[in-house]
């Protein structure tokens, strides 16, 4: 499988992302620069996390404006997986590929720490291989971390299954808890914690290589002739 | 040349952690008359002399200065002498 | 409002304007003796910078001579933007500390913010990748409103600028005392990682290169911040303080991207930050050490605000700015790297023989004064030293022996002191995993990052107890190093250098000056038995206010070789049923 | 109930990279009649009726809603009907 990590001006988690699928799961990953204009040619898509343009005035806001969104929305609505990461996530939400948005945490201050989530639903490709309700330690590292939608917004997530990922002692003032969300199709995941930080035991904690794998397996399944 | 001003604030509804935290502080300076603190953004734009001014200045806000899905804006035009 | 009427040489030398700018008569007559002329005003503001202690270090370069500094796995010992350190493998770790006391004092968030960023520019244009950054904050008791606002300001300053730039801030230390309350410390130490055919210092060799600037506009901020770093803070300094230097991490991450693609490029001769006394000290000491000259056209520096003066371009500490030497006719090369990154390098100058720094703005020649006397002829000072009355007092007290009479109860009071407490309000605000390398975060006793692709670790910290070395300078410099070198061995590791910030009080004050003398000599000897020379460092003095100097307080950062993954030892108990030891006295 | 308008701004000179990076934006947007960008605050208060009001929100601003030695601000007051 081919992975594209998307870089826009001040993505800091870029290199840790091409380190966790080159080294992590063992597959292909290239480096594709804000400015392009194209990705057919990835099978998959991921958000980094960082600091696009400063995060000044909104996270996540002007990268949203940038030229390689729309390749990324067309990439989206073919169906292909495509997942944001902290500041990947806040680039998701201000693109609008997923609802609502993001405000600074509760306690107004940056918070890095591993965290532990709920994984709440395994039907999702980003989530097969997990176990539902199990307990799962990512590390987060955020300032505007703290999701809102209104509860309209928040009834067809809950009704639609689209919330994967809940924080078991919510570090952000988040509503509901929730830490990631996927769009109505389920092929696109916007998360504040960094699946990709936890790839290695020598660091902390390997339970993000599963997220990672599932993608990697839903994405086999559908692709067994060519592989 | 002209001098836009853009007020962005958080929607009605939409909890403010900011200004909860800056109330917050200022109960805790003995400011007890402040009932309520709503944080928002003050934008200044200087802009050449173009068509249609006031649709790009509304295309700018939708696009980029604010998200609608939790702010709410209003902004002021005003001619300035360019030096 | 074109040109603003600047004061004559004449006039400067008569009406002793030099003495604002912070020379002295004596100083100022080597100046005229040099030149064999009165310098104009820009003239006199380049060597009232370049001769301030911040960049001269005139009254702590013959101390700093004691520090011992090399051995056969350093690379690059004190002299050059950070020292650098063999680990093997064709790898190199390059490091160094530096303060930002003066800035942090009127401005915590942009001061600490700022010193952050001025020390990754010292490592990444060495051409290493910064890894990793510490920090040695002091500050008064946590009981004033004033304290906590710069207490949690200065902490917030630089999680908003690691964090951005995407840099792991992965260890530091807070120490709270009275003697801190109207100066705190703010030291930044920045790791860097480097192949070492990739190191890049900073020369300007080769007459007729070009000289380019890379990043950030110059607007009128922090106007003589390296002589106001030279200076005990007062009321009044609120007051004449320069604008302020805003840091941009965004501009600097864009820029540590641009620079480390530049190293790779063979069109680069020299690079260097533009720090303390900006354009002036990067150009004369890249020129003087090279035994070139440089000329600039002061008309192509970029320029964030309007009607800039040459002595305002030259003075600016504006912040995220770099000084490249390129090859001529390859400008081009360079300008498309930072083009890429969003930036914009120009040309301003070139590498002559004359060995001066000329400076021509709108036609006219408005400085030409020789390199080596900017960068090297500053006047040096040996103090007068003398023992402190106190000291001796205490040499002749008796041994103290606290009376414990409920362990538990001393044990809480102890612990509930907030130089005691545990820093995790602290380090959760920093991002300490960004670029997944770390092992050992903060909580320990040192921090620990693997290398990738290795099968090594570096383990690194700060150590300070100043109060030790109040009470006896030699004895307590020699623990603030072995303390270091304890926490690297208690992780795993060996000592292999270390970086110094001297933070001491008024130097012209013999007491004082006694304070630094005896505490660089008892450093200087636990390096010599520990085999951990000094590579690089940063001296920060006149701290204090109302007359009353700071605890001296001289930071050591070290860093450590991890030769296994195996050995990596954490500080907290690991099961039930190990057995706990205490070994030494 | 008082509602006071509070605008607080970089002071002249200071860096602003928040409007330099939206500049920035604008311009790659195609905003091309975009000259000077400056970010700055918006903060409402919700004031009971105090003694020395004007002086209260000076002394607030002063000590916690910005910064003096690099904004400048000013305000509005407005009596507003409590409910
Ligand atoms: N300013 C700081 N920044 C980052 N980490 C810090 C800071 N201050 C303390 N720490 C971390 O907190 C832990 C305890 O620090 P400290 O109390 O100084 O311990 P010790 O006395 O064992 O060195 C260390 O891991 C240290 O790195």
């Amino acid at each position: 499988m081919k992975f594209a990590v998307i870089v826009f001006p001040g993505s800091n988690c870029d290199r840790d992302m091409h380190h966790a699928i080159q080294e992590g799961i063992g597959e292909e990953v290239h480096f594709v620069r804000h400015t392009e204009s194209d990705l057919a040619s990835f099978d998959g898509i991921l958000l980094p996390g960082g600091f696009s343009h400063g995060d000044y005035l909104r996270s996540g806001a002007m990268a949203a404006t940038s030229p390689i969104i729309s390749a990324i929305k067309k990439e989206a609505e073919k169906g292909k997986p495509v997942l944001g990461v902290c500041n990947g996530f806040q680039v998701l939400l201000e693109a609008g590929l997923l609802p609502g948005a993001m405000l600074s945490n509760e306690g107004q201050r940056f918070i890095c720490r591993t965290v532990e989530l709920r994984v709440e639903n395994t039907k999702s490709i980003f989530t097969t291989s997990y176990e539902k309700g199990q307990i799962i330690r990512i590390p987060v590292a955020h300032g505007d971390g703290n999701y809102f939608c209104d509860e309209e917004t928040y009834k067809s997530l809950k009704d639609q299954e689209r919330i994967l990922f809940t924080y078991e002692d919510n570090p952000n003032g988040s509503v509901h808890n929730i830490a990631g969300i996927s769009n109505e199709r389920g092929n696109v995941l916007g998360m504040m914690p960094h699946p990709e930080r936890a790839v290695e035991s020598l660091l902390g904690s390997d339970d993000g290589l599963k997220l990672f794998q599932s993608i990697v397996k839903s994405w086999r399944e559908t692709h067994a002739v060519h592989s | 040349m002209f001098k836009v001003q853009v007020y962005v604030t958080l929607k009605e509804g939409v909890l403010d952690p900011q200004g909860k935290a800056v109330r917050g502080s200022l109960l805790s300076m003995n400011y007890d008359e402040v009932q309520e603190v709503r944080v928002g953004k003050y934008i200044e734009l200087f802009i050449e002399e173009t068509e249609n001014l006031d649709e790009r200045i509304d295309s700018m806000i939708d696009q980029l200065l604010a998200n609608p899905v939790i702010e709410d804006y209003r902004y002021e035009v005003e001619e300035v002498v360019s030096n | 409002m074109q040109s603003i009427v600047e004061l004559t040489p004449a006039y400067i030398a008569e009406k002793k304007i030099y003495q604002d700018m912070g020379l002295s008569d004596a100083e100022f007559l080597s100046i005229q003796n040099i030149l064999g002329r009165n310098p104009n005003y820009t003239e006199t503001g380049l060597f009232s910078v370049m001769w301030s202690e911040h960049c001269s270090y005139k009254n702590s370069k013959p101390l700093l001579k004691k520090f011992p500094t090399t051995a056969p796995h350093v690379l690059q010992g004190p002299g050059e933007g950070a020292g650098i350190v063999d680990i093997g493998d064709n790898q190199a770790v390059v490091f160094k500390i530096e303060s930002h006391n003066h800035p942090s004092a009127i401005e915590p968030y942009q001061g600490a913010a700022t010193g952050v960023g001025g020390i990754l520019r010292d490592v990444f244009s060495m051409g290493a990748r910064p890894i990793a950054l510490l920090n040695s904050l002091r500050f008064g008791e946590l009981t004033s409103e004033r304290v906590k606002y710069l207490f949690r300001e200065v902490v917030h300053g630089i999680s908003g600028y690691g964090n951005c730039v995407g840099v792991p801030t992965v260890g530091g230390e807070v120490q709270f005392d009275d003697c801190y309350e109207g100066n705190p410390l703010v030291n930044a130490m920045c790791v860097g990682l480097i192949d070492q055919q990739d190191i890049q210092k900073g020369i300007a060799k080769g007459i007729g290169n070009t000289v380019m600037y890379a990043g950030a506009p110059t607007g009128r901020d922090g106007i003589h911040g390296a002589t106001f770093a030279s200076e005990e803070l007062s009321e009044e300094s609120e007051s004449k303080r320069p604008s302020v230097q805003v840091g941009d991490p965004f501009m600097e991450k864009l820029l540590i991207e641009a620079c480390l693609e530049v190293t790779q490029c063979d069109a680069l001769v020299g690079m260097q930050d533009m720090g303390a006394a900006g354009l002036t000290s990067s150009s004369s000491e890249m020129a003087s050490k090279s035994g070139t000259g440089i000329e600039m056209n002061l008309d192509q520096i970029p320029q964030r605000e309007q009607n800039m003066t040459p002595y305002e371009l030259m003075l600016s500490e504006s912040q995220e700015r770099m000084l490249l030497i390129v090859e001529k006719g390859r400008e081009h090369e360079i300008e498309a790297i930072f083009e890429k990154h969003g930036l914009h390098a120009v040309s301003v100058g070139e590498v002559i023989e004359d060995r001066v720094l000329r400076l021509t703005h709108q036609n006219e020649v408005v400085a030409d004064v020789p390199v080596d006397s900017l960068a090297e002829d500053a006047p040096v000072y040996h103090q007068p030293s003398k023992e402190p009355a106190y000291f001796s007092t205490f040499q002749n007290m008796e041994d103290y022996y606290p009376h414990v009479d409920n362990a538990e109860e001393t044990l809480m009071d102890l612990l509930k002191q907030s130089t005691i407490a545990s820093k995790e309000w602290v380090y959760d605000q920093y991002d300490t995993m960004v670029q997944t390398n770390t092992v050992v975060a903060p909580g320990s006793d040192a921090a620990v990052l693997r290398i990738k692709g290795t099968n090594k670790a570096i383990a690194m910290t700060t150590d300070c107890n100043s109060r030790y070395i109040y009470l006896d300078p030699n004895t307590g410099g020699k623990i603030a190093v072995a303390e270091a070198a304890r926490n690297i061995i208690c992780s795993g590791g060996k000592p292999l250098a270390l970086t110094d910030c001297l933070n001491f009080g008024n130097p012209e004050i013999p007491e004082y000056f006694w304070q630094m003398e005896h505490a660089v000599e008892g450093m200087s000897r636990a390096c010599e038995s520990l085999s951990t020379p000094v590579i690089s460092g940063n001296v920060s003095l006149y701290n204090g206010s109302n007359q009353q100097s700071i605890f001296p307080t001289p930071v050591v950062g070290m860093v450590g070789l991890i030769e296994d993954l195996e050995h990596v030892t954490r500080q907290s108990f690991q099961k039930s049923g190990d057995l706990i030891y205490v070994i030494g006295e």
